[in-house]
């Protein structure tokens, strides 16, 4: 099937398989690597984008049914090597250690501080709920998101 | 990961949606797809056919109508739910939705999808039967609606047959609800949980502790324990509990789920 | 997983016992049969497609007969083949004469689910297992009046 | 939610680095990562590449009837197949570390004529897409004839019991002696002998999460595999593929990038990587295989289950530990992948932290229908220090003694330093006791009973514990000799390689597979300051290439080893520069001699007159490519390379003493727990991690290791378990059941630092990633405490914690 999406801005069009999911489309048809897979059940959140404004994840949606959609993914916050306050946050406060998590990460926090700016401690955790990291234990990445919290 | 070949459609209307169940054996509707997806990655299930009911209107929003029943369109997602000013008039809706997994699967996932596939550790299935709700199924020759009480049927199985629809469920008013459970963690995997609602006397559905929820009552909140040891449950063994813990489980968290809901 | 129980049947051990053990009847009980092979008088196969909400689990099942006394006992072993599942399941009845008429069946059956679908945990197995042997219960029951029919 | 203290401890004069060492230094690797630009092993790819699919066991055991792949092969887009006779015919089994029965057994990259435990792959499929080699893998006809399981060590080795590998003529695969001290004149000794029946550690690994994969090349003109992988012990993998695969080693490539977390789990994938370098030649294409989670969970590197009998426990009224004696028994899994190693990495932590002079272990290593073993993060020792840590609690309960001061009679003390062991293996600094309190005194200790009578009025129960461990890191491979006085093993050694290069640029190769350590940020900071330049002027290389020949035979990432031998080797390999830019400056400058030169701002110049400078730049370019008229005998190159050996002897094979390890870090942790009576429910409600792991070159990333260990530690004591039914199905296979901490379920942390320098390291660094598994205990005793009863099992889900409150009433 043809599915057209917009990606971080720019425009694709694919013939791809039903049964293809988003996160398989991102990465294996578009390259775009920066988002992961980490688990086949839709626990780890490594493959969280955002779509049309909503963040999902994105091994829990076929690729078919993001036709016509506008998709944020990792590779899309950064204007260039100009890195955001989040993912800068992220460096000040060792949030990442492999990195793997990480896109998914960012993209629930990104998610979380345009709906609600300034999120109390809770409700940082609540929002990363959905994203395992194995590394960090979360403590730090909680805290780098409060550093942006307004 | 990695589905089988499945043909994809997306109807343009509930009608049309119901035809294509209908013409195809292997047809089965596409809600959030937090469940059916996953289950689509292992393989378990494989079905024909995916009949995407994401963007029909008619089958979302919110009404809350003057005798303070609620009727929330079956593709409503918890999210929406949880935001939304009128299911605010049963509070214990959006507060059950906000402890179901994750935002990402809260976005997602709809109300519809988590009582259709009844997987025995969903939340809504026993909070459905407590409140009383009722489920409008649209088919070929039309609509019919039935209690939550017949909806389900078993692990994956309810009212809804073949060429059919869950459209609608409705809810009546009441504020006296509760419902307690005992996850994996934080809005992990459930292992038993309960939802009681009191009108009159106290009426408790019990998950995850059978096929579909097992209802109990009793005059009030102090009787329930009672009721539920009456009840003679053989829920299923798992790793996470024998049958013996889960019979356990099932008796504190009705009290509790009893005792919250009288207390409102 | 271990499950058993017991029925009476309205209707004469010889007719239960005639039911039981054709084939045929018995694929009328089975849940979602789409084709039977009857090999010989001891082995037989078929092909179902047992119904599940979120899609059907199709399986190649082959059954044979270890051992029977007629009118009394027989045991069947079933081996279920299936893409998302394996199944194998040692079953057996003992058929007597029921102390208010009729004929009394006490039913045993182990059952054993590998594969993807075992994967899905006891939780949603064993009242999976459950509803399915409500099912043959039930049909079996009416298998047993048409043969009373046929007979009476 | 996160509060801090430090404190320095100095027992022993020790060079320490000055400067950026010392300093948390933001991680120059977080960039790329940060950007979605990391590159994993899954997101390598190639013209032309096939996708691999394995087609696993349904069953625990059973015989291989008959296997048939032609409709699979059949398919359009299926590139073809690789099966179990295949295998056999192609390659020889893996070598075996065990001495018999163990070594006896026959280890392929496929299963031939017998599966061993459900998830094991049976055949592998290439296909044009992913999902098409899984389609094509269900056409692979497979007849199976089951056979009984064993899941549960305990009886294995009856007569009755199935067995897994007729060649080793049981499953027994290996079992040895380890006796030091005197037990029976510690026993006659004792006012008091506690036995302890059973104690159980529980089969968990730590789920890193990207799973296991790899990109195949061959290149058939020079017979020459490239594979792309995120194993994280390279040098382990090819020692164990090369001999299998009958080719030499330089014929395997290694390249790794960025990796989504190893903790040990990444060390045995070399079966798996078989298998795709003979698909890579036998279709003469690039293989892709990417395991997924439950591949994952099915098949790799659980964590070593183990068991404790009939231990006995020699001590003295006033709680002196005198003694122990105790039967180890090991669930190795269905094959020995890089076992049975755990079977004397124990030992590197005989006593613990304690002060056991006269210990017994009998430690005996079976096979069951189980995922294989491997290492996992702190591998071996965290189950017997486990051990050790029941043993103090359940013998203050005992004794009526409060397990902090039977801790602090018994630790090891800081007087006592550099400390050795029963076994000869020499602890080499800290001060336990001093942690211990710094630990109590982050979570308020001392006012626990008005907390716990606060719980209790809200209906909870409060328990308070604590578990003390070490990470032993840098390890002496002579004990490997052990287990099989045959092995030639011993010793350890890391590379690093810097150089100069033309325009300057100093280019830092490391052996290492880091799985986000920030290597690349610590190598930075050593080398910056050697070289008196900034961290932002050192570009160490990202990832690992066998061909960069920067890597020596126990490279990789794993151990708690960098900050030791990585780091030492980064040191080594700069100071033979430092020395050769002097050289060169001095002939330069025309025969100055080299300690009259300094390094400063990002060159050399005379100390005594700063204008006669020569900029690394100049350096670079005038032994790379304006090298004309330079002294004939100038041996300088400005690319040097420094393997770093540890001072070890090789373990004495018949007493079974010996230096094992070269550091022990340490880790003290706390936990407060509260416990619902009603459902056996609990929550650790405050919690403090004390560490001390000498020298740290960057606080932050220290304290990001012990953070992680700590969330995993308390995944393992609450949640993570691989449990299997009698069939031998695992209960697990996926993160729905396999619960591993989420965000909401961690506890407010307190985190607590000493450092005490280790006096045998260059930098006076201790290899600390790994941590001792120290909250699994914290966990475990905190429960004692709540319930009052005594806990047996590393694992303490809620439903066993409620049985134990049945047990209470009862």
């Amino acid at each position: 099937m043809d599915v057209t999406v917009t990606v971080n801005g720019t425009t694709y069009e694919r013939d791809v398989e039903p049964r293809k999911l988003l996160i398989h489309f991102l990465r294996d048809d578009l390259d775009l690597t920066g988002s992961h897979v980490g688990c086949d059940t839709g626990n780890c959140g490594a493959c969280s984008v955002i779509v049309d404004g909503v963040l999902v994840k994105s091994c829990m949606l076929l690729a078919v049914q993001a036709n016509g959609a506008s998709i944020e993914t990792v590779e899309g916050l950064a204007e260039g090597d100009e890195l955001t306050p989040l993912q800068l946050a992220f460096n000040e406060h060792h949030a990442l250690q492999c990195g793997y998590c990480t896109p998914g990460m960012l993209m629930s926090a990104t998610a979380l501080l345009r709906e609600n700016p300034s999120p109390s401690e809770d409700e940082i955790a609540k929002a990363l709920q959905g994203n395992i990291c194995r590394c960090t234990g979360y403590w730090n990445i909680v805290e780098a998101v409060k550093s942006v919290a307004k | 990961m990695l589905l089988r070949e499945v043909e994809y459609a997306k109807p343009g209307s509930v009608a049309e949606a119901l035809e294509l169940l209908a013409a195809n054996d292997g047809a089965r509707a596409l809600a959030g797809g937090q469940t059916l997806i996953n289950v689509m990655k292992a393989r378990a299930a494989s079905p024909d056919m995916l009949v995407d009911l994401n963007g029909l209107d008619d089958l979302t929003g919110i009404e809350l109508a003057g005798d303070g029943t609620l009727t929330i369109g079956a593709m409503t997602t918890y999210t929406e739910l949880m935001g939304s000013a009128e299911a605010k008039a049963r509070p214990i809706l959006g507060e059950v939705c906000a402890t179901i997994a994750d935002v990402q699967v809260r976005n997602r996932g709809t109300i519809g999808g988590n009582v259709c596939s009844n997987d025995p550790t969903n939340h809504l299935p026993p909070l459905m039967v407590s409140v009383g709700a009722r489920m409008t199924i649209a088919g070929a020759d039309g609509e019919r609606e039935v209690s939550a009480e017949e909806f389900f049927l078993g692990v994956y199985l309810t009212a809804v047959g073949p060429g059919e629809l869950l459209t609608r469920i409705s809810i009546p008013a009441g504020k006296k609800d509760g419902f307690a459970a005992v996850t994996l963690g934080a809005d992990g995997t459930c292992i038993a949980n309960a939802a009681a609602t009191v009108n009159g006397s106290v009426r408790v559905a019990l998950g995850c502790v059978d096929a579909v929820p097992v209802i109990v009552t009793a005059e009030s909140a102090d009787g329930v324990a009672d009721a539920v040891r009456a009840a003679n449950l053989e829920p299923p063994s798992d790793v996470h509990a024998s049958s013996e813990y889960r019979t356990h489980l099932a008796e504190v968290l009705a009290t509790r789920a009893a005792q919250e809901a009288s207390a409102r | 997983m271990n499950v058993s129980g017991e029925r009476t049947f309205a209707a004469p051990r010889a007719t239960v016992w005639q039911v039981l053990n054709d084939p045929a009847s018995m694929a009328k009980t089975m849940p979602g049969v789409e084709s039977f092979d009857i090999h010989d008088d001891k082995r037989w196969t078929a092909n179902v497609k047992i119904p599940l909400g979120l899609g059907g689990l199709k399986m190649k099942v082959d059954m044979e007969k270890m051992e029977e006394r007629e009118p009394e006992f027989a045991k069947l072993s079933v081996k279920g083949n299936g893409v998302g599942a394996m199944m194998n399941m040692e079953t057996s009845f003992t058929l007597s004469d029921a102390p208010e008429g009729g004929t009394a069946m006490a039913w045993s059956a182990d059952v054993k689910i590998a594969g993807p679908v075992g994967s899905m945990g006891q939780r949603v197995l064993q009242p999976i297992v459950n509803q399915q042997v409500q099912h043959v219960l039930t049909a079996l029951d009416g298998e047993v009046q048409e043969a009373m029919g046929k007979t009476g | 939610m996160i509060q801090s203290s430090e404190t320095t401890l100095a027992p022993a004069p020790v060079e320490v680095q000055k400067g950026w060492g010392g300093q948390s230094v933001k991680r120059k690797e977080d960039k790329r990562l940060l950007q979605g630009e990391g590159v994993f092993v899954d997101d390598v790819k190639r013209h032309g590449m096939g996708y691999l699919h394995f087609v696993r066991s349904p069953y625990a055991h059973a015989h291989i009837t008959r296997v048939d792949v032609s409709a699979a092969e059949a398919i359009d887009g299926v590139y073809g197949t690789l099966t179990g006779e295949e295998v056999a015919a192609l390659t020889d089994p893996f070598f075996q570390i065990s001495s018999v029965p163990g070594a006896n057994i026959k280890d392929f990259s496929l299963a031939v004529g017998k599966v061993r435990y459900v998830g094991e792959p049976v055949v592998a499929v290439v296909a044009e897409t992913r999902e098409l080699a899984r389609d094509a893998s269900e056409l692979v006809e497979v007849d199976y004839e089951p056979l009984a399981a064993v899941v549960d060590a305990r009886v294995a080795q009856d007569s009755d019991t199935p067995v897994l590998h007729d060649d080793a003529g049981g499953n027994l695969m290996w079992s040895g002696l380890y006796s030091w001290g005197d037990l029976d004149a510690a026993f006659a000794e004792a006012d008091r002998v506690v036995k302890i029946p059973e104690l159980h550690f529980h089969r968990f690994n730590s789920t890193p999460l990207e799973c296991d994969g790899a990109l195949v090349e061959y290149n058939r003109g020079v017979s020459q595999w490239t594979i792309h992988t995120n194993n994280q012990f390279p040098g382990f993998a090819a020692i164990m593929m090369g001999p299998a695969m009958k080719v030499g080693l330089d014929k395997l490539r290694f390249v790794t990038q960025d990796i989504g977390g190893g903790f040990g789990n990444k060390i045995t994938s070399h079966p798996q990587l078989v298998v795709c370098c003979l698909l890579a030649r036998k279709l003469n294409r690039p293989v892709q295989w990417t395991e997924w989670r439950t591949d994952f969970h099915l098949s790799m590197s659980h964590g070593n289950e183990r068991w404790f009998r009939d231990t006995e426990v020699a001590v003295k009224d006033d709680g002196t530990l005198l003694g122990f004696r105790t039967k180890a028994l090991d669930d190795a899994g269905a094959w020995l992948r890089y076992e049975p190693l755990g079977g004397v990495i124990w030992a590197q932590v005989t006593p613990g932290m304690y002060r056991w002079k006269h210990i017994e272990l009998e430690f005996t290593q079976v096979a069951t229908n189980k995922a294989p073993v491997s290492p996992n993060r702190g591998y071996s020792r965290m189950q017997h220090l486990w051990f050790t840590e029941r043993v103090i609690d359940i013998v203050a309960r005992e004794l009526d003694l409060d397990p902090v001061e039977v801790r602090k009679r018994n630790y090891v003390r800081a007087e006592d330093m550099p400390y050795t062991t029963p076994n000869g293996c020499v602890y080499d600094s800290g001060d336990y006791a001093a942690m211990l309190d710094l630990a109590l005194g982050l979570v308020g200790y001392d006012s626990m009973e008005a907390r716990r009578a606060d719980a209790k009025e809200r209906g909870k129960l409060l328990g308070v514990g604590i578990g003390s461990t070490l990470d032993s890191g840098t390890n002496n491979f002579g004990q490997s000799r052990l287990i099989n006085p045959e092995l030639q093993f011993s010793g350890n050694n890391e590379v690093a390689t810097v150089k100069l290069d033309i325009f300057g640029e100093i280019v830092v190769t490391l052996g290492t597979t880091p799985q986000g350590q920030g290597h690349e940020t610590t190598a930075a900071q050593v080398v910056a300051d050697i070289l008196n330049c900034s961290v932002d002027d050192v570009h160490v290389r990202a990832g690992h290439d066998s061909y960069w020949n920067s890597h020596a035979g126990f490279s990789g990432t794993y151990a708690s080893q960098f900050a030791v031998t990585g780091l030492s080797a980064v040191k080594g390999a700069t100071e033979m520069l430092a020395a050769e830019i002097k050289k060169l400056a001095g002939a330069v400058f025309g025969g100055v001699p080299a300690e009259a030169l300094e390094l400063a701002d990002g060159g050399v110049r005379i100390k005594e007159s700063p204008d006669a400078f020569l900029p690394f730049m100049a350096c670079g370019a005038i032994i790379n490519a304006n090298n004309a008229g330079l002294p004939e005998d100038l041996d300088v190159t400005l690319n040097c390379r420094y393997v770093y050996r540890p001072p070890f002897e090789v373990p004495d094979v018949e007493t079974k003493m010996g230096n094992l390890t070269l550091t022990y870090a340490c880790q003290v942790h706390v936990a407060v727990v509260e416990v619902d009576p009603e459902t056996g429910a609990y929550e650790i409600v405050d919690y403090a991690a004390v560490d001390d792991c000498g020298k740290r070159i960057n606080p932050q990333i220290v304290e990001g290791q012990v953070m992680g260990a700590t969330a995993q530690a308390i995944g393992a004591a609450v949640h993570e378990t691989y449990e299997y039914d009698e069939d031998g199905n695992l209960l697990t296979p996926n993160f729905y059941d396999y619960h591993v901490p989420h965000a909401l379920d961690m506890p407010p942390l307190a985190t607590g630092a000493i450092e005490s320098p280790s006096p045998f390291t260059p930098l006076g660094t201790k290899g600390m990633g790994e941590g001792g598994g120290a909250g699994i205990h914290a966990v475990c005793a905190a429960i004692q405490d709540a319930t009052g009863q005594i806990v047996t099992d590393s694992h303490n889900p809620y439903q066993r914690v409620w049985r134990l409150l049945q047990e209470a009433k009862a």
